[in-house]
């Protein structure tokens, strides 16, 4: 039969004849049709047997035929592409699809771990807190490994995903979630409100439960009703229909997140995670049924009767040969009315209640033979169903043969979302089953909200959706509720749980039985939540969907309190399990953080440019020549080419801010540590912030433009922190000050020119246009000209100790000055420098950079107590006196240089007297920077040691086991090289 | 000596027409800061107003004159498009003006593609309702700020600011996403 | 969560960096005693319920707001510039 | 019944029946030598040690709700004593060798598993910063070691290594760190200090603290006022408001942090795994599920649930580090209420008011000092002086100075 052999030859209400489908299962070759979800052609196939448990590895068939299914998770796909525990009842069905059983070795058939089943006894609920503590070492070595491998369901690939996935922002009014009757007519009713609605519809197509059932609506089946209605909203230009899409979680102020996947053989995206915010929300997303725990109702071949009737209603697949119905409301009777209709043969009907209505019985097909006040002792069967021990209200026993075991056991509304924010849920006596309650930000609407019936469903949604359309200020007449058949909704009846000695599962995915919990209970475990995270019910992936109301009923009866006053436990994000690359979207691999390029990056990657990340920015670390044979080679004739000669180096990624008004230098003495107001016009001066608690916030200079205006820099990596603590100074501590505070790092490209000859550079490339000689244009100087029709700026400032400037050009010019500045520079037999070089010679003069001013370090640490003005008030000068800062022994920035000139040490090591044993207490500092200086030859470092200031010329340890070494070092002063700094003002 | 060297070099790659939406780059607008000083702003809006026939905007929105427009990216704060930063002296006594045009790179988006494409990316309401031609935006765009204006209604016209280091990483976002 | 940015409008709380509970009175930090300005940077009351909160719109208008919020459900009550607000 | 592979056999075979419960759900009584307030990890275990180690007798554990429904049940599980500071690093290295005896000591199966902790880092700046706290705990006498890129290959070969925006330049491995089963935490402390006496009270939220003439005499709990001649608070992400029952103004913020597990699969991630250039860390639960976690969300919350830009905030550092777990689908994510201190490190000490004491301010990373946290409290309830091992960790120290502040972000809780 095309389609599979269990396909019934004609229905089917979202399945495409004329579309067959070949796919794969543990590598059969097996056929479907478009339309088919994977378990539906698993059920056309005649396949009941899909997947193990987790725990027993016990042979498991689907239960369900939505996003309730525990039991069968399948591995889809091959290679990098695979997708481990995926619901088989929610994957569409296409062409070449590879699907596998998981949590089984050798075969699913064969599982060796199921011997687990047979130590059942030992496995119960919680066996692992009171065992495997004996030897202390074996838990690691021996007994975690082993639960370890025998846990988990499927396996990752352990290859990168190869998927694509992007990210949506949308708004709208109304944000329908389930495209069941309920959210069709809330979206409706919205759309022709005139409202901005979005619906989102995990399934592949429209109709939730009218797809499955043989309603009838406005005369017309309800699956061509619901078909009809989707065409209308499609049509709707305020109307944005998802297939495809989960939503996910509901978050603050109306944002919902969903995640809607591409249609199979569908181009773009794998998924996309959409961000919605909406005004409100119908949550629409149905119910489903309880399963009856009974010994042995996990055999492959027992399913909800919901189930039976999607597969055999939407899918034209007949789960079994000789089907039972074993059931606690009316739905077993409407199924077997269903089976017999579509050809199907059912044996028996079992109904826990002792009486019926006569209508109900009349219902029953003839062949079948009805069982009332029944239960089941036993279902029967090894990899599938066989048979069922049915005892009924007389005590007749029997045994029936039996392949397909269709049970109902009543509804559970799926309001998890209404909770995810906090709401509450109360409960509904009718149904038996807590609901969550309307709020005008999110209505329920449907079997969502109790609302059991498709007449309910019908007027309860388009009651949501106008109500929700209204309050976004869409007014409109009240709807028509079309006319519709109806069910039957059975008052909920508890029932008494089962006492089998074989196991009756609650949680079938987790393996929790009856027994599991009667026994957590003794323990102590008697409230939901405790329950939970000792017998792990409710865990899985379907997070207890089919399992938490069986759990409280039976919680009841063991304890003796109401169910009524228990609670499932809570609901959270995600509704459905969700990628993790969905989340992530595109911002992975090279893309995880955009990149800022400096205008001369181009010039630096065609010059042998070799790039390192410094915060979000790239720049060049070294640029190799050929011939080089490593990067050390490189960067030494970077920094002796820049010592002897001169060099270029982009600093444009220092932060820059633009200050100006009357009060800017009032503003800047208090920003500042030293006095910025008495900077002169045209002069830069070195400054220090400190953060409020008094510990060093960032240095930079800050230069005087004019009277009332400064440019002021910060380090790359604080920039942001930096401009954010000046607007909170601006704009929150001293609003009365006139200050205009401007970011100006990205109009700004600046270029350091330093070495001996970057005044002839400089010269060379700027002739008579602005006044550079010693006198005109001194160390410190600042000044602005025109260069060739371009507004530039000239500081004569330095971080390598050399005779240096920082040239500026607005950065859309930027390149173009790169390029002219490094064609002057190379005719001089200069080079361009990369950060190494410039970490090279910022250690070699004793500057302090981010490895010292990490947030731990006061100014007197850093060797800059003197910055700190006795003369004004500023931030951090109160907090700065704390004794702890203050202390006169706190560890101090000093100079290191290893004894025996050719060894060497690394950042990060410690100082330890010689011959001290390590320990805490024998600990005095540690080295913050090291560099091999090309200029003396030999390593050099900065570190902090304790009194540091005072003990220049001791020798010590630099301490590093974790990198293996142990160096003598000698305490210098923090400079190097030119300690006088005389070569910064020739 | 004057090489053309003043000529600023575009902050994107190219983008090749797509149905419904054309990305082009604005290359060399003047773009400049405007900042009231203290207790300035009404001042500073009776200044632009007779100095260049604008009036400035109130909150995030765009107006346009003859030759410049005025951009709202902040209490008491604009970006002023197309003049010269020389042009705005007459300000000076009541703002701070600061020249950003080498700041920014500049996109321009037309067509119903680039309402599309915009409202995926932004995670402000784009619809006509609320974001109508004038409308303006500071905002990120996979973790990069931009400023995103509304030109014109139809067919939907934007234009898109960016620091230019940026420029470079939501080209790429932009490649990807327009497909 | 969404903030009503005084001049933005309604945006994602991610726009915006938060620095933590505002005082009643503006922040001084210079000029007062070390036992205050200890406590005044210290210190929080961190009710369960409204309190009043300093955040910077830092990738929009880069204003600092105060920021009126619920602790245990996150609403938010409204938001002004923190410049004019003491 | 002392738990081990015999009773438990026994038990299977006679069918479970005669197991008790493993700790009495007590009725509060009007009075006790101790109360504390709150029944979370840290709570019950300063009731074990009190009982255990002091001997006190009338100790009584109130919690407002179900014992471990707090942070001790929601946290990503992982302890690790790879501390940069000596007061921190002593103290949590206190706390392993706790852990590293804690089944036995409490006859629990906790699942201490010393499967490691690797900090993956990315820059040259990032190494020195790492082998400084290496070497810093090597001196203390932890386990640690450097790796360099081809050491953090070798153990996760599934990293981005190749194609990243933040290259992996190597990592720090603490080998003994690793993780503990954290509900059973809570359930073994509770079990061996009911079993010596100590008086476990659920859903008895503490309402009100009595102080007469300036010290605390007793609380006022929906079940009752309980007198108590010492009282201690530990309420994790909730100090802030049970302080302010006794006048207390605290440097504390209450702040959200989320976590995330993923459907189960067979092992893939042996040790636990921190990100260096993103705020994303990662371990698997011994059933099969990734958990990890990132930032907090960074405002104050007493919600105990997030916010998306911070789940996919944490998912994009995921994928960066690892792109192998794209399709492994998120099961479950949930909140936690942080009490956040301005120096991210926590307080243990008396205060202001005399009988009443307090432990708090653990921020994210309170879980793995559960065992020492418990011991150093106890102490300093039983004799009223600190333990020379959290002598540190003083309400003071914002005053003195004398900060213990890991990261360097200074006095703003949510940059810790
Ligand atoms: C998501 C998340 C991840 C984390 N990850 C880690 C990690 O990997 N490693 C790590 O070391 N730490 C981690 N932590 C931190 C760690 O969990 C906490 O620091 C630690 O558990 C706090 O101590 P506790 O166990 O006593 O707290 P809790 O378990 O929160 O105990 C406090 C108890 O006090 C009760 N209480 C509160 N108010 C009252 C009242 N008025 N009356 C009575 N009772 C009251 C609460 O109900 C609660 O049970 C994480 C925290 C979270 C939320
Ligand atoms: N006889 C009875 O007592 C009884 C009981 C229960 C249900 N029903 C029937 O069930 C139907 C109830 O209608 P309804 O509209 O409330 O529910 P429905 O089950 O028909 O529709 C719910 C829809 O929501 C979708 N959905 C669920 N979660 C989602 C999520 N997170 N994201 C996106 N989509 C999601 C589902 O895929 C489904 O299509 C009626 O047809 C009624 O006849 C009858
Ligand atoms: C280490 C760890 C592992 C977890 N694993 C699972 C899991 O496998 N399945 C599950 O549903 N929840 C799991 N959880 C989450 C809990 O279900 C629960 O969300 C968490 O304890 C917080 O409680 P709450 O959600 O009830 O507030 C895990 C939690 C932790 C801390
Ligand atoms: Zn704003």
């Amino acid at each position: 039969m095309a389609g599979g052999p269990q396909r019934l030859a004609s229905g089917g209400a979202t399945i495409d004849r004329g579309a067959p489908v070949r796919f794969t299962f543990d590598g059969r070759r097996l056929d479907g049709f478009a339309g088919d979800t994977l378990a539906s052609a698993l059920v056309a196939n005649g396949i009941a047997l899909v997947g193990r448990s987790f725990k027993y590895h016990r042979p498991r068939g689907l239960l369900g035929a939505g996003a309730e299914e525990p039991n069968g998770l399948v591995r889809l796909g091959a290679g990098s592409a695979v997708e481990p525990n995926t619901k088989a009842t929610l994957v569409e069905l296409h062409d070449g699809l590879v699907s596998s059983s998981q949590n089984r070795w050798p075969s699913l058939a064969f599982d060796v771990q199921a011997v687990n089943a047979l130590l059942s006894p030992f496995f119960a609920a919680g066996f692992y807190y009171k065992t495997f503590m004996w030897p202390k070492s074996f838990w690691e070595k021996f007994y975690e490994p082993a639960i370890r491998r025998s846990a988990g369901l499927g396996r990752a690939s352990g290859l990168p995903d190869p998927g694509r996935y992007d990210k949506v922002n949308a708004f709208c009014d109304v944000l329908v979630i389930g495209g069941g009757p309920a959210g069709l007519m809330a979206a409706l009713a919205a759309g022709r409100a005139g409202a901005r609605v979005i619906l989102a519809e995990q399934d592949f197509v429209l109709g939730g439960r009218l797809l499955s059932e043989r309603h009838e609506i406005d005369g017309m089946p309800s699956s061509a009703w619901s078909a009809q209605a989707a065409a209308e909203l499609d049509g709707m230009p305020n109307v944005t229909v998802l297939r495809r899409a989960a939503v996910f979680g509901s978050y603050d102020s109306g944002t919902f997140g969903v995640v809607v996947s591409a249609a199979p053989g569908e181009t773009g995206p794998r998924q996309t995670l959409w961000r919605i915010v909406t005004r409100s929300a119908v949550l629409a997303t149905g119910a489903i049924e309880r399963p009856l725990v009974f010994g042995g109702n996990d055999k492959p071949g027992i399913m909800l009767a919901s189930a039976v009737r999607s597969y055999v209603n939407r899918f034209a697949a007949l789960p079994g040969q000789q089907i039972t119905l074993f059931t606690a409301t009316d739905e077993g009777w409407n199924t077997a009315v269903d089976i017999a209709a579509a050809g199907g043969r059912v044996v028996a009907i079992l109904d826990t209640r002792r009486e019926v209505s006569p209508q109900l019985r009349a219902l029953a097909p003839a062949a079948a033979r009805i069982f009332l006040g029944a239960d089941i002792k036993a279902g029967r069967g090894r990899l599938r169903l066989t048979a069922i021990d049915v005892v009924d209200r007389d005590g007749r026993a029997e045994r029936i043969a039996t392949d397909c075991l269709a049970m109902a056991g009543g509804w559970t509304p799926m309001g998890g979302m209404a909770i995810h924010l906090g709401g509450r849920l109360a409960w509904s006596e009718r149904i038996g089953a807590p609901v969550p309650k309307s709020t005008p930000a999110m209505r329920i609407a449907g079997a969502a909200g109790g609302q059991l019936s498709l007449a309910e469903s019908l007027a309860s949604g388009a009651e949501a959706g106008l109500a929700a359309a209204e309050a976004a200020g869409h007014a409109a007449a009240a709807m028509a509720i079309p006319r519709s058949s109806d069910d039957v909704v059975t008052p909920f009846q508890r029932r008494p749980y089962a006492k089998t000695r074989r196991p009756a599962f609650v949680d079938f995915q987790n393996d929790v039985t009856a027994k599991d919990i009667a026994l957590a209970v003794r323990e102590g475990f008697a409230i939901p939540e405790h329950l939970k995270r000792y017998t792990t019910l409710g865990m899985g992936t379907d997070q207890g969907r089919t399992a938490s109301l069986n759990a409280i009923e039976i919680l009841a009866d063991v304890t003796g309190h109401p169910s009524t006053e228990l609670m499932p436990t809570s609901a959270r994000p995600p509704e459905t399990p969700i990628a993790i690359a969905a989340l992530a979207g595109a911002s992975r691999g090279e893309h995880f953080r955009p990149k800022r390029l400096p205008a001369s990056h181009d010039w630096s990657a065609a010059h042998g440019g070799s790039f390192t990340e410094a915060g979000p920015w790239m720049r060049p670390r070294w640029y190799t020549r050929t011939g080089e044979a490593d990067w050390l080679t490189t960067v030494n004739r970077e920094v002796t080419t820049v010592r002897t000669s001169v060099g270029v180096c982009d600093v444009s990624t220092l932060g820059k801010l633009d200050l100006s008004g009357p009060d800017v230098a009032v503003f800047l003495d208090r920003v500042y540590t030293n006095l910025m107001s008495t900077v002169p016009v045209g002069k830069v001066r070195y400054g220090l912030m400190l953060r409020e608690d008094g510990f060093v916030l960032d240095d930079g200079t800050a230069a005087r433009l004019g009277e009332t205006h400064f440019v002021i820099s910060t380090t790359t990596a604080n920039a942001l922190r930096v401009t954010q603590h000046v607007e909170y100074c601006r704009q929150v501590l001293w609003p009365e000050l006139d200050v205009s505070l401007v970011p100006v790092t990205d109009q700004w490209a600046q270029y350091a020119i330093a070495g001996p000859r970057s005044r002839d550079l400089l010269q060379a490339l700027l002739g008579d246009r602005i006044d550079i000689g010693n006198a005109a244009f001194p160390y410190l100087a600042v000044k602005a000209f025109d260069w060739d029709g371009v507004e530039a700026r000239l500081f004569r400032v330095s971080f390598s100790g050399e005779l240096a400037y920082e040239i500026a050009v607005p950065a859309s010019v930027g390149a173009a000055a790169f390029e002219r500045l490094m064609d002057a520079c190379v005719r001089l037999g200069g080079c361009a420098y990369g950060t190494e070089a410039l970490g090279v010679m910022r250690i070699e003069k004793g500057h302090v950079a981010g490895s010292e001013i990490n947030g731990q370090t006061t100014a007197a640490d850093l060797g800059l107590g003197k910055m700190l003005s006795a003369k004004k008030d500023f931030v951090g000068k109160m907090l700065a006196q704390r004794p702890a800062l203050a202390a006169a022994d706190r560890p101090a920035l000093v100079g290191l240089r290893p004894v025996d000139r050719a060894g060497r040490f690394s950042g990060g090591a410690h100082f330890l007297a010689p011959g001290a044993t390590p320990s805490i207490e024998a600990d005095e500092g540690w080295l913050t920077s090291v560099a091999f200086s090309p200029s003396l030859g030999h390593f050099i470092g900065l570190g902090f040691l304790r009194n540091g200031a005072r003990r220049l010329g001791e020798q010590i340890r630099a301490y590093d086991p974790v990198r293996g070494r142990d160096t003598l070092v000698e305490v210098v002063p923090a400079a190097f090289v030119d300690p006088e700094g005389a070569r910064l003002h020739v | 000596m004057s090489d053309g060297w003043t000529r600023p070099a575009p902050a994107f790659p190219a983008f090749p027409p797509r149905p419904g939406l054309a990305v082009e780059e604005i290359v060399g607008r003047s773009i400049v800061t405007v900042v009231a000083r203290a207790g300035q702003e009404a001042a500073l809006r009776a200044v632009v107003e007779t100095a260049l026939g604008v009036l400035l905007p109130e909150g995030p929105r765009r107006v346009a004159g003859q030759e410049i427009a005025f951009i709202g990216i902040g209490p008491g704060k604009w970006l002023a498009i197309g003049l010269p930063v020389a042009a705005l002296a007459p300000l000076a006594d009541v703002a701070a003006i600061v020249d950003q045009s080498g700041a920014y790179g500049v996109l321009s988006l037309t067509g119903a593609g680039a309402r599309r494409l915009l409202g995926r990316a932004v995670a402000i309401d784009l619809d006509d309702a609320a974001f109508g031609a004038g409308s303006v935006a500071t905002t990120i765009i996979e973790h990069v700020g931009v400023t995103l204006v509304r030109t014109a209604a139809t067919p939907p016209a934007y234009e898109l600011y960016v620091v230019r280091s940026y420029a470079r990483s939501l080209a790429h976002w932009l490649h990807e996403t327009m497909g | 969560m969404r903030i009503l940015c005084p001049y933005c409008g309604e945006r994602d709380a991610h726009e915006f960096s938060i620095r933590g509970e505002a005082p009643m009175t503006r922040p001084v930090v210079i000029g007062v005693p070390m036992a205050e300005a200890v406590a005044a940077l210290h210190d929080r009351r961190n009710p369960p319920g409204r309190t009043r909160e300093f955040w910077y719109h830092g990738a929009g208008c880069r204003s600092w707001l105060l920021v009126d919020r619920d602790l245990r459900t996150h609403e938010v009550f409204g938001a002004t510039l923190a410049s004019g607000a003491f | 019944m002392r738990y081990s592979a015999l009773s438990l056999a026994w038990n299977a075979a006679t069918g479970h029946r005669f197991w008790k419960p493993a700790w009495r759900d007590a009725e509060p009584k009007p009075a006790y030598d101790v109360v504390i307030v709150g029944g979370g990890g840290h709570g019950l275990a300063t009731a074990f040690y009190l009982a255990k180690n002091h001997g006190v007798r009338r100790i009584a554990v109130v919690e407002k709700g179900w014992i471990g429904n707090g942070s001790v049940g929601r946290n990503t599980t992982i302890i690790r004593s790879n501390y940069l500071h000596p007061a921190n690093t002593r103290f949590y290295e206190f706390s392993m060798k706790l852990w590293e005896g804690l089944e036995q000591a409490l006859n629990y199966n906790v699942m201490v598993s010393q499967r490691s902790i690797l900090n993956v880092f990315h820059s040259d700046a990032q190494r020195d910063a790492y082998a400084r706290r290496g070497n810093a705990m090597r001196i203390a006498g932890v386990d640690a070691e450097l790796l360099d890129t081809d050491g953090v290959r070798k153990r996760y070969p599934f990293f981005d290594f190749d194609n990243a925006r933040f290259p992996i330049r190597g990592g720090l491995l603490q080998p003994r760190g690793g993780t503990v089963r954290h509900d059973a935490v809570a359930w073994g402390y509770a079990r061996a200090a009911s079993d010596l006496g100590v008086d476990i009270i659920q859903n008895a939220e503490v309402v009100g603290i009595d102080i007469q003439g300036g010290r605390a005499v007793a609380v006022e709990t929906t079940r009752g006022r309980i007198t108590a001649d010492r009282i201690g608070i530990s309420v994790a992400g909730h100090t802030s408001h049970v302080a302010a029952m006794a006048g207390l103004v605290l440097p504390i913020e209450s702040h959200v942090i989320q976590a995330f597990v993923t459907e189960a699969v067979k092992p893939l991630i042996s040790g636990v795994v921190t990100f260096g250039a993103g705020h994303f860390y990662i371990s698997q639960s011994d059933k099969g599920g990734l958990v990890f976690g990132g930032d907090i969300d960074g405002y104050g919350s007493y919600a105990g649930r997030g916010n998306l830009p911070v789940a996919e905030d944490v998912a994009e550092g995921g994928m960066a580090l690892m792109p192998a777990i794209g399709r492994l689908r998120i099961l479950r994510n949930w909140g936690g209420v942080v009490d956040m201190t301005p120096d991210g490190s926590p307080f243990i000490d008396l205060t202001p008011v005399q009988n009443l004491y307090l432990n708090g301010g653990w921020n994210y990373g309170g879980f793995k000092a559960t065992p020492a946290a418990g011991w150093t409290f106890a102490h300093l309830l039983a004799t009223g002086q600190s333990h020379e091992l959290a002598a540190a960790y003083r309400l003071d120290r914002h005053a003195t100075g004398r900060v213990i502040d890991e990261n360097g972000q200074g006095a703003q809780p949510n940059l810790h």
